[in-house]
């Protein structure tokens, strides 16, 4: 049985590198469809990692919110910028090396934490299923959940009023 | 009520579905190389040359007036001649370009001598796109027979009719010939050139006016 | 015969253990349903495309493919080679990369949905505790590989073609998955294999009131889901040549037939897993309840084909936003009342609420129904 | 007319495309371009390209006999040879001043209603494949146009190039069994226009699709001068046959469908009316037929030998209610045997000046429908 705990260790280190590699090519690439391309293939990673933890529900949630609606929403605005023509567009700027050294600081301190913090590992993996997280959902996460809904609703009312708006400058 | 004639519509396709498993006028498709609609009589296609009874002799004496006449002008023809330089009453060349040929059958109703006629034969596909559709008139001679199966009405009439003629004709060269005879006899000058060339003018008389009502019919 | 290909597996599994070495054995045990899928699922392609090809023709009144072998059996055969070798064609401004990949990933998550499909009694690949969602997820991502596909292209017509594909989907999206809520607040669950043994014998969701208008939401956005007619706008061929594969041809045109058949497929069984009871029902072997189902759904999908016009886009997405969403986010609630009301009474309530909300639904879009219209006529005898 | 600007705000700013539709696009019916300027889908500017199909036909016919471009008449619109012979024989029988027989101009009028229904049904198959119907109502069209060109392989000897018209009458008399044939379709077509019409009639996705679209409205489609089915639809009662008189039409009785809207639902379903009329037409044309000559005397003359046909020298414009539109030939001859000038008046064409003015403001699909409700065929809009 070591030749399949090795198998998938093996797949698991090859999803986490292709996030990685799929995350360093969205801030690298030149041509932004392809970056925005090379995002989506993160977010799918990301997924795979959930699946892999047994989070089966966030797995599914993360591709169906993510890959499914907002990667497609990020390449729709991709192609209506006005930069059809010339598909590439400058990736560096002069904040280069502050921006590195932040990130190294960011990076090392993350270290840190993941090191002090106490991690309980258990034996076995406790699989949640969408029961309790709609229970926990409508009884101890109420509130946060009461807001969400709250501003969406806001956002969906400022959305209606502003295509509306739009409508009737048209008219006239 | 919103959605009726949505499935109004689906009925009918579904009716047309099951009916075209066993009714012959839903399914009107015939498979073709295998079986084959009869042909209709008066169908055309493409011209072809008749003969009587060699192919050596057609009925056609080049007189040009098909290839005149014709739209597209997709025929061509040479007037033979014998060995004096004297033309002969019969092509030497007959070439119709098929790929030209729009089948309007303008060929056959103007010529006044039965020569031409529109075939029924469509399976003509070649390889080359010039030389092998360009009929030449070894490939455009067909017997009288031929005609006769593939438009036997028309073929019946026409053949009556040429008959006709011919007796006629026949009546009137022996009329002519008794004449010439007589005149011979009486002034012994020439007299046999004039049954000849009288078909060469004819064409562009109004000749023709006569039997065009059974022409029509 | 209930069990068959459940034996079938077993049995493989079983001489694989005493052949084979233990991590092998396991392996092979997973592959089963893996080799499973990919042979049932490019098949499946394959002959659907004949049986569409010959129904619609039956429709119109014609053969259809007859030639390749009795009753044309051999035809998908035929295309798959003429497929092969057809030259592969890339613009030259297209975006090379993005051109290859797209075809090749659509298949992907038409393939991956079917291991979540119960194809009869203990005959599922996975039986992930979050089935339907895994579904709808792995679906919805479809859309990004057409439109990828549509912007690698360099075309106008793919991109407009992209473009419909995404607009259509985040309309549709929104009620294909919410008319499966009514069904899993009844279960409980997620799980395809929970979902079936909810619908024991002949007590189907169809069959209750919210159930059948879910159903009929759910099969129409799963029409628009899978891009077919009336809803495939982002192919319309009358208007958009042949939308966002107009620039792919030989085997990447092919991949995306084949995604799109796989998808006609899996989308149907879903519905049939749903709403129409899975592998339950009387006498039969379960399996073949579930192809039947699977099977009467995608002939009349076929069967739109073979008749209806296409919408226009705006009326396709003025459809689901004005009517359809409204109708599932009553049918929710309907389903809750009647699965806490427990009486008689909850059909009869649960009916009026919907047929009443259907009405009012009409009235607030009378504007946008047309209307038959008499004419007249001048020099009338 | 629908205006369209484009939204316009400071920090916004949207790019219209520009897409050539055609003329390989497969709705285009023919070689035929529209360069369309689109913001979003919404056409702001559309502008026809034709000439793809330009065959020379009027110069053509200058340079041959007056018969010789009776085939070449086939080849205008090809959907309908037979109106198409029928409109240049009355120009030039007006020019010559041939008389018809009775019963070659009930020939004509069987066989040019017959073509009515040959157009008109093909026409609403090929507007429904624009629809996006999947070849099915395409399909049934084809199986009973058959029908129809089988009739006409009866009696012209072609199915489609039919050039069975000629000056003074027709090529030839009807076969026997014809007449017996046209009263059995005339018997079957309603039933299949009944299950045509509830295919397609009051389905609701083709009522949404064509109602509100692509208006015309009378005043500019009088002004256009836009004829046939299309100016009907959009509420003119102006029909040559009743207008004109030509040929024995006023001894028919039949009504002439009136639109209301002038969209493309009317011009649809005015022509599954103007069928239904065409029938009754051909019911009383079949009953009504005497027998006699199918060719006048001088006709026949100048059928076989159309060298020697040299109308004196003048002007004359014969002009039909063909299935698209008023179709007219103008032919001037300066009496010798080639027209000196000859022109056509296409309805296909004139019809299509319209275009842009219904198809702006409106989205890609239904420029695509209103260029298919035209009802044009690129063979006589290019000539």
């Amino acid at each position: 049985m070591e030749v399949l705990t090795a198998i998938s260790k093996v797949g698991i280190y090859v999803i986490f590198g292709v996030t990685l590699l799929g995350a360093m090519m969205a801030v690298t690439l030149r041509n932004i469809f392809h970056a925005a391309l090379s995002l989506a293939l993160t977010l799918i990673g990301v997924a795979a990692v959930f699946f892999v933890l047994r989070a089966e529900f966030l797995g599914a949630v993360q591709i169906l919110l993510y890959v499914g609606g907002i990667m497609i929403l990020v390449i729709f605005t991709v192609m209506l910028t006005t930069r059809i023509g010339d598909r590439t567009i400058p990736t560096s700027n002069h904040q280069q090396w502050p921006v590195l050294i932040g990130a190294l600081l960011l990076l090392l301190y993350f270290v840190r934490m993941i090191g002090k913090t106490p991690w309980s590992i258990k034996s076995e993996l406790a699989v949640v299923s969408a029961v309790q997280i709609g229970k926990s959902l409508v009884s101890t996460f109420i509130f946060p959940f009461e807001l969400t809904a709250v501003i969406l609703v806001a956002i969906l009312i400022g959305t209606v009023i502003l295509a509306k708006s739009d409508e009737g400058e048209e008219k006239s | 009520m919103f959605g009726i004639g949505v499935l109004k519509g689906m009925a009918v396709t579904f009716k047309n579905f099951v009916e075209s498993y066993y009714k012959k006028e839903r399914l009107t498709t015939i498979e073709y190389p295998e079986k084959r609609l009869a042909e209709k009589e008066r169908f055309r296609n493409f011209p072809f040359l008749i003969f009587d009874e060699k192919p050596e002799d057609p009925r056609c004496v080049a007189c040009d007036i098909c290839a005149k006449e014709c739209p597209p002008q997709c025929i061509t023809i040479v007037r033979a001649q014998d060995a004096q330089g004297k033309p002969l009453k019969k092509p030497a060349t007959f070439d119709i370009d098929y790929s030209i040929c729009m089948n309007c059958g303008v060929c056959e109703e103007v010529c006044p001598f039965d020569a031409i006629f529109m075939d029924h034969e469509f399976e003509l596909a070649e390889y080359g796109r010039f030389e092998d559709l360009n009929y030449t008139i070894d490939r455009l001679l067909k017997p009288k027979e031929h005609f006769m199966k593939i438009r036997p009405t028309d073929a019946t009439r026409i053949e009556a009719e040429l008959k006709k003629k011919e007796n006629a004709k026949k009546a009137a060269a022996e009329k002519a010939a008794a004449a010439a005879k007589a005149k011979a006899e009486a002034a012994k000058t020439q007299a046999s050139q004039v049954p000849d060339t009288k078909p060469e003018t004819k064409p562009n008389e109004p000749a023709q006016p006569a039997d065009p009502p059974a022409e029509a019919k | 015969m209930d069990q068959l290909f459940v034996h079938i597996d077993q049995a493989i599994i079983h001489w694989a253990q005493a052949v084979l070495p233990d991590w092998m054995a396991v392996i092979v045990a997973m592959k089963i349903p893996i080799v499973a899928i990919a042979i049932f699922g490019p098949v499946t392609m394959m002959y659907l495309t004949l049986i569409e090809r010959k129904l619609l023709a039956r429709i119109q009144n014609r053969f259809g493919p007859n030639r390749v072998g009795k009753f044309g059996l051999l035809q998908p055969l035929a295309d798959g080679v003429k497929m092969l070798t057809k030259e592969d064609i890339v613009p030259e401004k297209a975006d090379k990369i993005a051109h290859l990949l797209a075809p090749i990933l659509i298949v992907i998550p038409a393939l991956l949905v079917f291991a979540v499909l119960p194809f009869g009694r203990n005959m599922i690949a996975v039986d992930l505790n979050i089935g339907v969602l895994f579904f709808l997820a792995m679906s919805g991502t479809t859309t990004l590989f057409i439109f990828t596909a549509a912007w690698a292209s360099h075309n106008k017509f793919s991109l407009l073609g992209g473009m419909r594909s995404v607009a259509q989907m985040i309309s549709y999206e929104i009620p294909f998955v919410l008319s499966v809520v009514p069904v899993l607040v009844v279960v409980g669950s997620f799980s395809t294999v929970a979902i079936v043994e909810a619908q024991p014998g002949l007590h189907w969701f169809v069959f209750t009131p919210w159930g059948a208008v879910g159903f009929f939401i759910f099969f129409i956005c799963a029409v628009a889901e899978v891009n077919r007619t009336p809803f495939d706008l982002p192919e319309a061929e009358s208007e958009l040549v042949a939308g966002f594969h107009t620039e792919y041809s030989g085997m990447k045109f092919a991949l995306f037939y084949m995604a799109e058949f796989m998808n006609v497929f899996t989308v149907s069984a879903l519905v049939a897993t749903v709403f129409l009871g899975g592998w339950q029902g009387p006498i039969l072997p379960s399996w073949v309840w579930f192809l039947l189902k699977t099977y009467t759904l995608i002939l009349i999908m076929m069967w739109f084909r073979g008749t209806f016009p296409r919408l226009r886009a705006d009326q396709l997405m003025g459809f689901a936003w004005k009517f359809l969403l409204e109708l599932t986010f009553v049918n929710i609630i309907v389903a809750a009342i009647w699965y806490e009301m427990r009486s008689p009474l909850n059909h009869l309530t649960a009916a009026a609420i919907l047929i009443v909300t259907i009405i009012v639904l009409f009235q607030f879009n009378k504007t946008e129904i047309p209307k038959k219209r008499i004419y007249k006529y001048a020099y009338a005898d | 007319m629908m205006e369209h600007t484009l939204i316009s705000k400071p920090d916004f700013d949207t790019q219209t495309l520009e897409v050539s539709l055609g003329p390989q696009h497969p709705s285009t019916h023919g070689v035929f371009r529209m360069n369309v300027v689109l913001d979003g889908e919404t056409i702001v500017k559309l502008k026809p390209v034709m000439g793809y199909l330009h065959r020379n036909h009027e110069k053509l016919a200058e340079n041959m006999s007056y018969l010789g471009s009776m085939p070449y008449t086939d080849r205008l619109d090809y959907i309908c040879s037979m109106t198409n012979n029928f409109a240049y024989a009355l120009a030039v029988e007006k020019l010559a001043g041939i008389e018809v027989p009775e019963r070659a101009q009930y020939i004509r009028i069987i066989m040019a209603e017959l073509t009515r229904l040959v157009n008109h049904t093909l026409l609403i198959g090929f507007l429904l494949n624009d629809l996006g119907a999947f070849f099915t109502p395409v399909l049934y069209a084809f199986r009973e146009r058959e029908k129809i060109l089988d009739l006409f392989e009866e009696v012209a000897g072609s199915r489609m190039m039919c050039n069975y018209f000629r000056f003074g009458g027709v090529k030839a008399d009807l076969t026997p069994d014809f007449l017996p044939r046209v009263k059995e379709l005339i018997q079957n077509y309603p039933r299949f226009l009944d299950e045509f019409e509830a295919l397609l009639s009051e389905n609701e996705i083709l009522m949404a699709r064509t109602q509100k679209v692509g208006v015309l409205p009378k005043e500019l489609a009088v002004s256009a001068s836009i004829t046939g089915p299309m100016l009907r639809a959009s509420g003119v009662p102006y029909d040559i046959r009743k207008v004109d008189h030509y040929s024995l039409y006023d001894r028919f009785k039949f009504r002439v469908p009136i639109g209301e809207h002038g969209d493309v639902y009317d011009r649809y379903y005015i022509r599954v009316l103007e069928m239904r009329e065409s029938i009754k037409i051909l019911d009383q044309a079949v009953k009504e037929i005497p027998s006699g000559d199918v060719i006048s005397k001088v006709g026949a003359g100048f059928a076989k030998a159309p060298r020697n046909f040299k109308p004196k020298a003048g002007e004359a414009y014969g002009r039909i209610e063909a299935p698209k539109g008023e179709l007219g030939f103008f032919v001037v001859s300066d009496g010798t045997n080639k027209p000196y000038r000859y022109h056509v008046r296409a309805p296909s064409f004139i019809n299509l000046t319209i275009l842009e003015d219904m198809c702006l403001g409106h989205k890609v699909p239904d420029a695509i429908i209103i260029l298919g409700s035209i009802d044009i065929v690129l063979g006589e809009v290019d000539r």
